[in-house]
């Protein structure tokens, strides 16, 4: 890999400063204990193209979650922290159940932001921090947002989490991965569907293979590879081969009945095994 | 909401237009008035009507627009100013719950504003309005209301 | 901060190294074609050629002997991109842009050349490139305009 | 004269002032928030300020619109109150936000880096109505304060109240879409609109009310209205029970009960008794809106920390103050010379003046600034709509519409009185005027080069994927630099400094097999440099068919 790299200083480590892993560990224990009460789901057709103006007809990335295999032991939490820098939540949030954890247990099972295809929080975003990619990813502009909190209201089922604190100085955040940068106070932050691996895949792909499509294959979340029981699949709902659809097919595909009618591209899947 | 209900409605608020502003009252009674039709509209609305249609929200103050519509015909002097006003109302009421009900996926009931909105801009260039014109504007809100 | 490396006290010239002998840029900035990174040589890198003395000028031996002093990584990386920006070089270079239309081909100390004409890279440069509002005469195809394209 | 409501507002600003600073310093993490309340305290003083904002409007304007003009003093003391209102309403929003310095982003305008608002986003309308609602209503009570004596002036008030009528209902609805149009069950509603309104001009004549105690006079129309709307606030108060299943007993007691006192004769000539009930108006309608940005499960009370009561005793002090001290200040014009306070009955004000045709008059005084403004808008949502840089992004007309009336509004406004403005202002007046100009221009540069895009310390790396880089690619980057792209050696190098490298061909190739030229790769010969630690060996195998095929191409 190094090959080519020359005087390339790799950015030092800087997992070792900040709080423990044991802490973060500790703190996914507590919010699977304290587990929300689940969604009432709704049966989906499966996810297509998006609707909006704009969307790819080649992409559209999304997840599914087994409820069958589902048994709600949190590693996915833990990998989302660790591979999103999600920093701890501070003493006081912690005990009134506040986490800024990207996935929480739902009725034992994990729940994310769904990347609705026409995200109400999207809409009310007054500057646009939170926009939508081509290929169906809901994404946050860490540095265009300026914390209205009006798509943390607007999220039909409160998959956003605000910076209340400014986790860097009060020693709540520690940097796992040093291609996520880590968010200042102040702004929103949600489950981004690993954004930082699809650009990787996709730059890569562009610059080794120009001219050829890309279709995000080989690309995984954190949560999806951490998940021991394979709950997780992620892939890209417009391409047969991608794991994702295989998985998906013959299933029944529900989503919580909050989402249900704005397109969601992560949903469960139950029953027909 | 079926073309039975939607008629029953607008016989409400053309009956109940009859008593509003047909002598020179106080602002209480005026006021009172207003407010009891709003609670009868309600009332008959939540009676009448499912919860899970969203529509349902602003149909209450749909009729007393309506209502306001027919009643100022009956004013004396300025009158071209308080039909105007009163259709501007009635505009008001549908365009902003319409957009308010936009964001939560329903869709928005462009005729129906535009006919409202065409009426008002137009009889703003009406300085005399004779009873023949009044009947026609009358005749128009019903359209309006049963139709689009 | 880095340490200064012995090297420091020669000027680097492009000129010396670029087109004048045939080197092409990611001869030494490995990666520039087709990483994400445009990286800089290591000593071993620039001792591929420098084993020997290569000219007669003068400078020539002092600049060996510190090139034999300088340590393993005798250039440092001058970092431009903000946190949340990610720019990958091998897929620009994939899309026919070239190095000199945003860095200065003979740039002594300052790369900024090109579209940046010694100014500070800014998201303007790249946005009005994207949206083809910039190198009109070249035939590059427009590019993402929507956030999530560069932005992390 | 006033000197101890200041004293009494100075004491409630410092008191409050703590809670202020503390919620500056601390964001949104200082006032109450939880899992469902993302909003808390700030938004609904907001919502309340700017309701209480309305009553100077619609008791001059909107009265003076529809002819049925209050005495001047009346008018200009509601004016007043609207200014101040404005003023701590404005405040709120600001100290809400996360990021404060960002708030420029919210208003719908191109910046250098191509970023636009989402005009979509019902906070972006209501930032620029309530901006554009600070503006006219500051025109409007100016002009109104000169018009005493300037005569160019005295005729623009009409035009101009009837250029606020709408506009001040207007702010008030997109106030309310900042609720209605959400996913929280609590404020769902398509009545909000003439909802908020009703309660707006409600908590808005309170207030007129009891600062007109203050002046020792009572409007009986005002306080007519006032009970007249208790009616109707009671009548949605039973809509969203009836919808929601939502009721507070406090506030129908405060709000709606309470002022039913009024229909006792002794009690509605006991003008301290009435300030009371306006106080319980008032109480009742901040409650509510409390309740509303409020929408947890539990009770609300509980949760309310001592930054929430002070940040509402920091905006009660704030306006008392800046009221009484304005009041003070503009004395001499606030009251001008007609000493008639006290109520003017309707009846007799319409037979006063007839206002019969003086739609027509004002209208063609305002019909070139209505063409101006109409112009303006229409530019404006073209461009707007062409220069929406996210392709992710449609606009319909319900997206944009709620955008328009301010800026016709302003730019009519603007139209309509520049001239006259000019004719009367002072010299001094002239120049500060310019001054302010350039500042506000110095301000759009700002906010259109934006914050700095400086490198922040760690940057983030991107991460090179495991693709096992074609051969082709290595041999470019290493080995092309002498033995040239093509196989064919560098001339420009390898004349000048090397001895030249040995002719690329076939037979050489297979004469020294494969095995022997990846360890001259990853060893190095005489001349050739040895790559071992910087090329794994499959690389090398790679390079030696590359090689191959080159030589293939070479003859």
């Amino acid at each position: 890999m190094q090959a080519l790299a020359g005087c390339r200083r790799f950015t030092p480590d800087m997992s070792t400063s900040g709080p423990s892993l044991e802490d973060f560990v500790n703190e996914v224990k507590l919010a699977v204990a304290r587990s929300r009460s689940g969604f009432d789901l709704v049966q989906i057709p499966m996810p297509s193209a998006l609707k909006t103006s704009g969307g790819s007809p080649l992409n559209r990335f999304g997840m599914a979650i087994d409820l069958d295999a589902c048994n709600g032991c949190g590693k996915c939490i833990l990998a989302c922290m660790q591979e999103n820098n999600v920093p701890l939540s501070s003493k006081e949030r912690r005990a009134s159940g506040q986490f800024m954890h990207w996935i929480e247990m739902r009725g034992g099972a994990p729940s994310m932001c769904f990347h609705c295809g026409n995200a109400p929080c999207e809409k009310v975003c007054p500057t646009g921090a939170a926009s939508h990619t081509p290929d169906g990813l809901s994404t946050m502009m860490y540095k265009r947002c300026t914390g209205s909190r009006f798509c943390g209201a607007n999220c039909p089922v409160g998959a956003r989490k605000f910076n209340y604190d400014d986790a860097v100085k009060e020693g709540l955040s520690r940097r796992f991965n040093d291609q996520v940068p880590l968010r200042s106070k102040g702004v929103m932050e949600k489950c981004s569907l690993c954004l930082q691996r699809l650009q990787d895949s996709k730059h890569s792909h562009m610059a080794m293979l120009p001219g050829m499509e890309w279709r995000g294959a080989g690309v995984q979340t954190a949560c999806a590879v951490a998940c021991p029981k394979h709950a997780i699949i992620f892939g890209n709902w417009l391409d047969p081969t991608s794991p994702l659809v295989k998985a998906a097919k013959r299933r029944n595909i529900y989503a919580p009945a909050e989402v249900a009618d704005l397109d969601p591209s992560v949903v469960y899947l139950r029953g027909n095994r | 909401m079926d073309a039975v209900l939607n008629s029953l409605c607008c016989l409400m608020a053309l009956g109940s237009s009859m008593f509003l502003w047909r002598t020179p009252r106080s602002v209480f009674k005026e006021g009172g008035l207003i407010t009891l039709y709003l609670v009868l509209f309600m009332t008959f609305s939540y009676l009448t009507m499912e919860g899970s249609d969203a529509t349902l929200e602003y149909l209450p103050l749909r009729m007393l627009a309506l209502c306001i519509c027919f009643s100022v015909t009956s004013i004396r002097s300025h009158k071209t100013r308080y039909l105007v006003m009163a259709q501007i109302l009635w505009l008001w009421i549908e365009f902003f719950g319409g957009v308010s009900l936009v964001y939560r996926g329903l869709d928005m009931p462009w005729t129906r504003v535009i006919a409202i909105g065409s009426c008002a801009a137009g009889s703003v260039f009406m300085n005399h309005i004779s009873r023949e014109m009044e009947f026609i504007l009358m005749v128009y809100w019903i359209a309006i209301w049963m139709f689009f | 901060m880095p340490e200064l490396q012995p090297l420091a006290q020669v000027p680097f010239d492009h000129s010396l190294h670029g087109d004048s002998i045939g080197l092409d840029c990611n001869h030494c900035h490995g990666g520039a074609h087709f990483q994400g990174h445009a990286y800089m040589p290591s000593k071993k890198d620039c001792m591929d050629c420098h084993r020997l003395p290569l000219t007669e000028k003068p400078g020539i031996e002092k600049l060996d002997s510190l090139l034999a002093l300088s340590g393993e990584f005798p250039w440092n990386h001058k970092k431009v991109l903000p946190e949340h920006v990610v720019f990958h070089h091998g897929l620009h270079y994939a899309a026919g842009v070239q190095c000199s239309d945003c860095h200065r081909p003979l740039g002594g100390a300052d790369y900024r050349g090109g579209l940046a004409k010694g100014k500070p890279y800014s998201m303007q440069m790249c946005v009005d490139c994207h949206a083809r509002k910039t190198f009109k005469d070249k035939d590059f195809k427009p590019a993402a305009v929507y956030c999530g394209a560069c932005h992390r | 004269m006033y000197r101890i409501p200041i004293y009494i507002g100075v004491v409630l600003l410092l008191l409050g002032a703590t809670a202020f600073g503390v919620s500056l310093w601390e964001g949104p993490a200082a006032w109450h928030t939880d899992m469902r309340t993302l909003w808390g305290t700030p938004i609904a003083l907001f919502v309340l300020w700017i309701g209480l904002a309305h009553a100077g409007t619609l008791i001059s304007a909107i009265f003076l619109a529809l002819g049925f003009p209050l005495d001047r003093r009346t008018s200009m003391i509601a004016e007043l109150s609207t200014l101040c209102s404005l003023v701590v309403a404005a405040m709120f929003p600001l100290l809400h936000l996360g990021v404060i310095e960002n708030f420029y982003m919210v208003i719908p305008f191109l910046d250098a880096r191509g970023n636009f608002a989402n005009i979509r986003s019902p906070l972006v309308w209501d930032f620029c109505s309530i901006a554009v609602y600070a503006v006219v209503s500051t025109i409007f009570f100016v002009t109104h304060l000169l018009s005493e004596k300037r005569e160019p002036l005295k005729k623009m008030v009409r035009p101009m109240s009837w250029l606020l009528f709408p506009l001040v209902l207007w702010v008030h609805t997109v106030v309310s879409l900042d609720f209605a149009v959400t996913f929280v069950r609590e404020w769902q509603g398509a009545f909000f609109p003439l909802y908020f309104i009703s309660g707006a001009i409600y908590s808005g004549l309170a207030l007129v009310i009891i600062l007109l105690m203050a002046e020792h006079c009572r409007v009986r129309l005002l306080e007519k209205l006032m009970l007249a709307l208790s009616w109707v606030m009671a009548a949605f108060w039973l809509w969203e029970f009836m919808l929601k299943g939502t009721f507070s007993f406090e506030v129908v007691f405060l709000g709606a009960v309470v002022p039913q006192l009024l229909w006792l004769r002794p009690i509605r000539d006991n003008s301290f008794v009435i300030m009371l009930v306006a106080v319980s108006v008032i109480l009742s309608l901040g409650l509510e809106r409390y309740i509303l940005v409020t929408p947890s499960e539990y009770n609300v009370g509980n949760a309310f920390g001592w930054v929430d009561l002070g940040l509402v005793v920091f905006s009660l002090g704030l306006f008392v103050t800046l009221f009484f001290v304005l009041r003070v200040k503009l004395r001499k014009p606030l009251e001008g010379d007609d000493v008639v306070m006290g109520e003017l009955s309707v009846q007799d004000e319409e037979k006063a003046n007839p206002v019969v045709g003086e739609l027509s008059n004002n209208f063609h005084l305002l019909r070139l600034p209505l063409l101006v403004g109409f112009l303006v808008t229409l530019l404006y949502v073209l461009w707007a709509v062409s220069v929406v840089p996210d392709p992710m992004i449609s606009l319909s007309v319900a997206n944009i519409a709620p955008l328009c009336l301010p800026l016709l509004v302003l730019v009519a406004t603007v139209t309509l009185c520049a001239k006259s403005f000019w004719q009367v202002l002072a010299p001094k007046a002239k120049y500060v005027l310019v001054v302010l100009m350039g500042v506000a221009g110095m301000l759009v540069g700002m906010f259109w080069a934006g914050g700095s895009s400086a490198a922040a310390p760690g940057a983030v790396s991107v991460q090179e994927l495991a693709t096992p880089k074609p051969a082709e690619k290595i041999w470019e980057a290493r080995c092309a630099s002498c033995h040239g792209r093509d196989g064919l050696f560098n001339e420009k190098f390898v004349r000048e400094f090397y001895p030249v490298p040995q002719k690329l061909s076939l037979e050489r190739l297979d004469s020294l097999g494969m095995d022997s030229l990846v360890s001259v790769i990853l060893n190095g010969r005489i001349n050739m440099n040895a790559y071992g630690d910087r090329l794994t060996e499959e690389e090398a195998r790679g390079l030696v068919f590359y090689m191959r095929l080159l030589a293939g191409e070479g003859k």
